[in-house]
C-alpha cells in the first residue's frame, strides 16, 4: 500500500483520537523531541533523529512507582500508579525501534518483568518511518540495522522519494492500516536506499574487548571525558535507573528516574567503597556495556548507531572512533 | 575436577519493585552497631520463602531501602542483620519493636546445598561477613548428616565488634564435629584467643582441601577476600571449590538498574554467590 | 494589572481555608531573642510563621531558601542582627551581600519579591519582629499559594481501592473542625 | 610559522627534554572541522595536535585532572588561560604544575555552519591573561558590544512572564551535569549533588528540584565565574545559563563595584567572600 507525503499531515490529524496521544517527533522550544501532537504541533519528519530519544515514552526520566500513605490505624498503606496509556510514536527511525528491542530484552526478561514498563509497551503502536537520508553522525548499518526496515514496528512506511511505502508487519499493525483507508492507495514502490557516510565494522571488535580491559586505549579515551551523563541521557538503549522518594510528613512517593553509569554516586557505597572511583573505569565500563557486556548476556549489540552521542557530547568523544581503534588493534 | 555447580539468574517473581509492608517483630543488638531484625508481615506470616542465601530489599518506606542476606529465617519470621553505616541502616537502628518497614524479595541466587553434600565445609568470613555465611551454616546444621566436618574461621577487628557471639562461643562449638576459630585483629582486653588476621590465622590451622573433598565459603571485605584467596589457593584448594558472595551497591534487585554489574553479569540477579573460578573469568571491578 | 491583581486571578483555584506558611529564619543572637521578647510581652503575630533558628544571618544558605519554597512554604524571611551589631562580627556582613544578590536572582527568576524578605532586627525590637511579620504575612496571603512543586500537588492519588476512606489532601492542622459539604 | 606548527615543535620539546609530563590541546576529529581535546604524554603524538578557529572546547579542567601526573603543558587562550587563573586561584592547582603556551584568539567556529560561536561572540578577552611564551601574535579582539544585553531582555519582561520563561527553561532541564562537568570554577571534590545522604538536591527530573540544582550553581560559581560560555554551549537541551551567570555578575558589578575575576594571579578575592562597611543598605 502506498502513503503519498501530501496525505501525511491529513491522516495525522484524522489519528489524533480522545482515547489515544499521538506522539511526532518536532521541534518543542528549540529541543527537538517526540511530543504530544495537537493542532499547534508541526511535526518535523525531515530531521533524521530526535535529539532526545523516544525511550521517554516508555521509560520516562521521572516515573511515579507508588504512593504510600498513613491509613486510619496508623500502618503504612501502599498504592500502585498505572500511568500507562493508550499511546501511538508516528514517525519513529528504524535505529530508536532497534532500541526498543533492548529494552524489551532489559525490561521484560530474565525472571523478572518490569510491570510499569510492561503496561507502557503493550499500550504503545509504534508507526516507524524509514530514512532516505541520513545525517553525518548515522552509522546503524553498520550495526545490523537497516535504515528502511524496523521488524519490530507495528507499520512500517519505507521512503521511498514523494510516497511511502507502508507495511503492516503486526496484527495491531493491521489494525492500525486499516482505519488509514482513505488516505493510502493500492501498490508497492521500491524503497530508497540510504546512503551513510559514517561506517565502522563491527568485525571481531566484540571479542577483541574481551581481553583488553586493560588496555592503555581506556586511559586515552577517559582522559577527555568530562563524566557528565549527556550519552546516557541521550542514548536510546540507555536503560540505568535510581530509586528514591519523595516525602510529604508521613506520606510520599517513590519514583524511579533515569542514572547514569557516569555519575561517581552511582556505585559508591555505604562504607565510602566505589568499586569505579575515576573516570577511567566508568567509561570503560559504559563502552564494555555498549559493545560486549549487552552482547555476551542478550546477544545483541547494545549501540544502534544512530548517533547522539557522537553529535551531542560536549568534548566530541566518538564510540565510532573507539570501534575503529579497537578493529585496527592486531 | 570441576568447580562447585552454582545456579544463575534463578530467582523469579511479579511485581519486583513493589514492596511489601512488613513489621519488626524482635530486634537483637549483635554489637555497639550491629542489629538484628525479624520481620513478619502485618498480619504475622512469614514475608516470603527463600533459600540460604537469598537476599532481600529490606527498608524504610520514608527513607530508602538497601539490600541485606536473609541471615537466618524460620516458618514465622525471616532476619536481616544490619550494620549501621549509611543513612538507612541509621534510621532502621533507631526502629523498636513493632515498627513497620518495607521488604520486598527474595533476590539473587542461593548457595548451592546440593552440590556440597557430602563434602568437608570450611566457612571463612570477617567482621559483618558472618550473616551470609551463618545462611550456609545454619541449613548445615539443620541437615547436619548431609555435611562432613564443619569449621568455622571468624575474625573481628575488637571483641565488640563480634557478631552473634553467644552462638559462637555457646551454641556451635558444642556441635557434633564442628569446631569454631575465633580470632581478632588486634590485642583485647576481653579476648584471650589468638590475635591475627583471618589469613595468617587460616594458615595456622592447616586445613587442607582434602583432595576436593572440602569446600571454603568466603565472605568478607575486599581485603580480606583477596588474602584468604591467596592463602586458600597456597594451601591446594582449587579455586572452583571456593564460593563467595559479593556485595555491591543495588537499586532494583532484579538486574535491571544497571549498577552492581561485574562485566555483564548483575551480581543481584546472577549472583550474588559465585565461585572465584567465575570470578576470575569475569571483568572484576568488585 | 499590578503584580497582586495579576496573581489574584491565580487563586481562582484556592479553597478559602487556606493559609499562607511562612518560614522565618531568625539569627539566635537577635532575632531569635527579639522574638522571645516579643512573645514575653504578649505581643501576639499570625501563627502563619515558623520560625527556625540559625547561628547567624551568615549562616543563611540560599539553599534553605530554595528548599523552603519547594517543600510548600509560600513565604521566606530572613532577619539577623544590624550591620555592626553581630555575635560574629562580620557574619550578617556577608549575609547582606549574599541575600542582596540572591534576592534579585529569585526575582529575576520569576518570584514575587514580597515572597523573600530580608529583615535587620536586633534582640531588644520585639515591636518591630511582630510589625515585620505581621506585614510579611499579610504580602503572602495576598499574592495566594506559590505550590512551586506542580508536578507533585499533594499526590494526586491513583484510584483508591475497595472501599478505603480517600486521602484528604489538606494538611491536618489546618483542617478546618467540619469539612463543609 | 603558523601557531599551530609551533604549537607541535615546542610540545615535542617540552616532552622530549622533559620539561613537561603531559601536553593538552586539541586533535582533529572524524568529521571535517571537528576538532576534540587530546592529552598526549609522548613527543611522537605531537603532530596530531591542532589549533585553528574550530577548537570549540576549553582546556582548563583537564589540567586538574591531569597534574597529578607530572607537570603539564598546554595551549591556553583568553579563556582557557583564564580558567587555569581560576584554578590556581581555588588551590586547584599550582602555578608551577603547568607550563602555558599562549595563543591569540580571534574566537572559534561551529563545525556545521561555520559562524562565530555564541559564547566567543560576547568574548571580552580573546588572548590569553597569563602564559609562559606566545605561540603566535595576539588577536587583540574588539570589546564586544553590549555585555549585559540579553539580561536586560529578561529583565524588562514582568515577573509572570519571567516566571512562566524559566519555568519553560527548567522543563528542558535534563540533569546531565554537563554544565557543571565543564565549568573550571566547579571544582568541589564532592559536589551537593553527589551527596545522597545529604540528599540537598532530590533526583527526580521535575521543575522544581531542576531550579534547585540550577540556583545552587548560579551561587556557588557567582563571583568566579568567568564567562567562558562552556556551560551555554555544552548544554545539549540549550538552556540560556549565561543569562544566569551575567545576571548575578551584573548585580555584582552595580552593588559592589566593576570586578572581573580570574584576570590575574594575584586578584582580590571574590565580592562574596569579602564585605564592606559601606555597601549599600536595603534590608534595614
Amino acid at each position: 500500500m502506498i502513503l503519498t507525503k501530501q496525505n501525511l499531515m491529513p491522516l495525522l490529524r484524522n489519528l489524533t483520537g480522545a482515547e489515544r496521544d499521538v506522539f511526532v517527533p518536532t521541534q518543542v522550544d528549540g529541543v527537538s523531541k517526540f511530543a504530544l501532537m495537537d493542532k499547534g504541533t508541526v511535526p518535523d519528519f525531515e530531521q533524521v533523529n530526535t535529539t532526545m530519544p523516544p525511550k521517554d515514552l516508555l521509560f520516562p526520566q521521572t516515573q511515579k512507582m507508588y504512593h504510600f500513605d498513613v491509613d486510619a490505624n496508623g500502618s503504612y498503606r501502599i498504592h500502585e500508579y498505572d500511568e500507562s496509556r493508550e499511546q501511538l510514536v508516528f514517525g519513529i527511525r528504524p535505529c530508536d525501534m532497534r532500541s526498543i528491542v533492548c529494552l524489551d530484552e532489559v525490561f521484560l526478561t530474565k525472571g523478572f518483568v518490569d510491570e510499569f514498563y510492561a503496561n507502557a509497551r503493550e499500550k504503545l503502536t509504534c508507526v516507524c518511518i524509514g530514512c532516505a537520508s541520513a545525517a553525518e553522525t548515522c552509522f546503524c548499518a553498520s550495526m545490523d540495522v537497516d535504515p528502511q526496515l524496523a521488524p519490530n514496528a507495528d507499520v512500517m512506511l519505507q521512503d521511498c522519494g514523494d510516497v511511502y511505502n507502508v507495511i503492516a508487519q503486526t496484527p495491531k499493525g493491521e489494525v492500525e492500516v486499516a482505519a488509514w483507508a482513505p488516505f493510502v492507495e493500492e501498490g508497492v514502490v521500491e524503497p530508497v536506499t540510504c546512503e551513510q557516510s559514517l561506517a565502522v565494522s563491527m568485525e571481531g571488535v566484540v571479542d577483541k574487548l574481551e581481553g583488553m580491559y586493560d588496555h592503555p586505549i581506556w586511559d586515552n579515551l577517559s582522559i577527555k571525558c568530562l563524566n557528565c551523563g549527556t550519552c546516557t541521557y541521550l542514548c536510546p538503549t540507555c536503560h540505568c535507573f535510581d530509586i528514591s522518594q519523595d516525602m510529604r510528613r508521613k506520606d510520599g512517593v517513590r519514583f524511579r528516574c533515569w542514572d547514569s553509569c557516569m555519575f561517581s554516586e552511582y556505585t559508591m557505597m555505604a562504607g565510602g567503597h566505589n568499586p569505579r572511583p575515576e573516570k577511567l573505569e566508568r567509561v570503560r565500563n559504559r563502552f564494555m556495556h555498549k559493545l560486549n557486556f549487552f552482547e555476551r548476556r542478550y546477544g545483541m549489540s547494545l549501540c544502534v548507531g544512530c548517533g547522539r552521542c557522537v553529535e551531542k557530547c560536549p568534548v566530541a568523544l566518538d564510540i565510532t572512533r573507539l570501534i575503529d581503534d579497537v578493529a585496527a588493534i592486531g | 575436577m570441576s568447580g562447585i555447580e552454582i545456579a544463575h539468574g534463578c530467582a523469579k517473581g511479579e511485581r519486583p519493585l513493589i514492596p511489601q509492608v512488613c513489621r519488626v517483630v524482635e530486634i537483637t543488638q549483635e554489637t555497639p552497631d550491629v542489629k538484628s531484625f525479624r520481620l513478619q508481615t502485618l498480619d504475622g506470616r512469614k514475608p516470603f520463602d527463600c533459600q540460604p542465601g537469598q537476599l532481600g530489599m529490606f527498608g524504610l518506606l520514608a527513607y530508602g531501602e538497601c539490600m541485606f542476606v536473609v541471615s537466618a529465617q524460620s516458618d514465622e519470621w525471616v532476619q536481616f542483620t544490619v550494620k549501621k553505616v549509611g543513612l538507612v541502616t541509621e534510621q532502621l537502628h533507631a526502629l523498636s519493636v513493632g515498627d513497620e518497614v518495607s521488604l520486598r524479595g527474595p533476590y539473587g541466587n542461593w548457595w548451592p546445598v546440593e552440590a556440597c553434600k557430602g563434602k568437608d565445609m570450611l566457612f571463612i568470613s570477617g567482621g559483618i561477613g558472618l550473616p551470609p555465611v551463618r545462611s550456609f551454616l545454619l541449613y548445615c546444621l539443620e541437615h547436619r548428616e548431609d555435611f562432613g566436618r564443619i569449621d568455622l574461621v571468624y575474625s573481628g577487628s575488637k571483641y565488640d565488634d563480634l557478631v552473634f557471639k553467644e552462638q559462637l562461643f555457646d551454641i556451635w562449638p558444642n556441635e557434633p564435629d564442628m569446631h569454631v576459630h575465633v580470632s581478632l585483629y588486634h590485642e583485647d582486653p576481653q579476648w584471650d584467643g589468638p590475635v591475627a588476621y583471618t589469613a595468617p590465622f587460616l594458615e595456622t590451622l592447616e586445613l587442607g582441601p582434602e583432595d576436593g573433598n572440602r569446600v571454603a565459603v568466603l565472605c568478607g571485605g575486599p581485603s580480606l577476600s583477596r588474602t584468604c584467596r591467596e592463602a586458600l589457593v597456597g594451601v591446594g584448594f582449587d579455586e572452583g571449590h571456593i564460593i563467595t558472595t559479593l556485595e555491591m551497591r543495588m537499586k532494583c534487585g532484579v538486574g535491571k538498574c544497571g549498577r552492581c554489574n561485574m562485566g555483564g553479569h548483575f551480581i543481584c540477579l546472577d549472583g550474588p554467590i559465585f565461585t572465584l573460578e567465575e570470578i576470575a573469568s569475569m571483568h572484576s571491578d568488585v | 494589572m499590578s503584580v497582586v491583581e495579576a496573581n489574584k486571578t491565580a487563586q481562582v483555584g484556592v479553597p478559602d481555608s487556606w493559609e499562607p506558611k511562612v518560614i522565618a529564619f531568625c539569627c539566635h543572637w537577635c532575632t531569635y531573642t527579639g522574638a522571645d521578647l516579643a512573645g514575653l510581652n504578649r505581643m501576639n503575630y499570625p501563627a502563619n510563621v515558623r520560625v527556625l533558628r540559625i547561628p547567624c544571618s551568615g549562616r543563611m544558605n540560599p539553599q534553605y531558601v530554595i528548599e523552603a519554597l519547594n517543600k510548600g512554604c509560600d513565604g521566606v524571611l530572613v532577619c539577623g542582627c544590624h550591620p555592626g551589631d553581630c555575635h560574629y562580627v562580620t557574619g550578617n556582613y556577608y549575609a547582606r551581600r549574599r541575600m542582596m544578590i540572591f534576592k534579585r536572582l529569585l526575582e529575576y527568576e520569576g518570584l514575587e519579591p514580597e515572597r523573600f524578605q530580608v529583615r535587620w532586627i536586633s534582640g531588644a525590637e520585639a515591636g518591630k519582629f511582630r510589625d515585620t511579620v505581621m506585614s510579611v504575612v499579610e504580602q503572602v496571603r495576598a499574592l495566594g499559594p506559590l505550590n512551586l512543586t506542580r508536578e507533585i500537588p499533594q499526590f494526586e492519588l491513583p484510584a483508591v481501592p475497595d472501599g478505603q476512606e480517600a486521602f484528604n489532601a489538606v494538611p491536618e492542622e489546618v483542617m478546618p473542625e467540619e469539612v463543609s459539604a | 610559522m603558523t601557531a599551530q606548527d609551533t604549537i607541535r615543535a615546542r610540545a615535542r620539546e617540552l616532552l622530549e627534554n622533559g620539561e613537561v609530563t603531559t601536553f593538552i590541546g586539541w586533535e582533529s576529529g572524524r568529521f571535517e572541522n571537528q576538532t576534540t581535546p587530546l592529552v598526549i604524554t609522548d613527543a611522537s603524538d605531537a603532530d596530531k595536535l591542532v589549533c585553528n578557529e574550530y577548537c570549540v572546547n576549553t582546556l582548563a579542567k583537564y589540567a586538574r585532572d591531569v597534574v597529578t601526573r607530572g607537570k603539564v603543558g598546554m595551549v591556553v587562550r583568553g579563556c582557557d588561560s583564564r580558567g587555569i587563573v581560576r584554578l590556581i586561584n581555588d588551590q586547584v592547582i599550582n602555578r608551577e604544575d603547568v607550563y602555558l603556551i599562549g595563543v591569540g584568539c580571534a574566537g572559534v567556529r561551529d563545525r556545521k555552519t561555520g559562524e562565530l560561536l555564541k559564547k566567543c561572540a560576547e568574548c571580552r578577552h580573546g588572548d590569553p591573561v597569563i602564559c609562559d611564551e606566545m605561540a603566535g601574535d595576539a588577536a587583540g579582539r574588539p570589546q564586544p558590544s553590549e555585555r549585559f544585553k540579553e539580561v536586560h531582555e529578561v529583565e524588562l519582561m514582568t515577573q509572570p512572564e519571567r516566571s512562566r520563561y524559566f519555568e519553560g527553561v527548567y522543563a528542558k532541564c535534563i540533569r546531565c551535569y554537563a554544565c557543571r562537568d565543564v565549568c573550571p570554577c566547579c571544582t568541589c571534590r564532592e559536589c551537593f549533588v553527589d551527596q545522597r545522604r545529604e540528599n540537598w538536591v532530590g533526583k527526580q527530573n521535575n521543575v522544581a528540584e531542576n531550579r534547585f540544582y540550577s540556583l545552587t550553581r548560579v551561587m556557588h560559581i557567582a563571583d568566579r565565574c568567568i564567562e567562558c560560555g562552556e556551560c551555554e554551549r555544552a548544554c545539549p537541551m540549550g538552556l540560556p545559563l549565561m543569562k544566569l551567570n551575567r545576571k548575578v555578575i551584573k548585580d555584582l558589578n552595580d552593588l559592589f563595584g566593576e570586578f572581573e575575576s580570574s584576570m590575574t594571579l594575584d586578584e582580590e578575592p571574590g565580592k562574596l567572600i569579602t564585605y564592606d562597611l559601606v555597601d549599600c543598605e536595603e534590608f534595614m
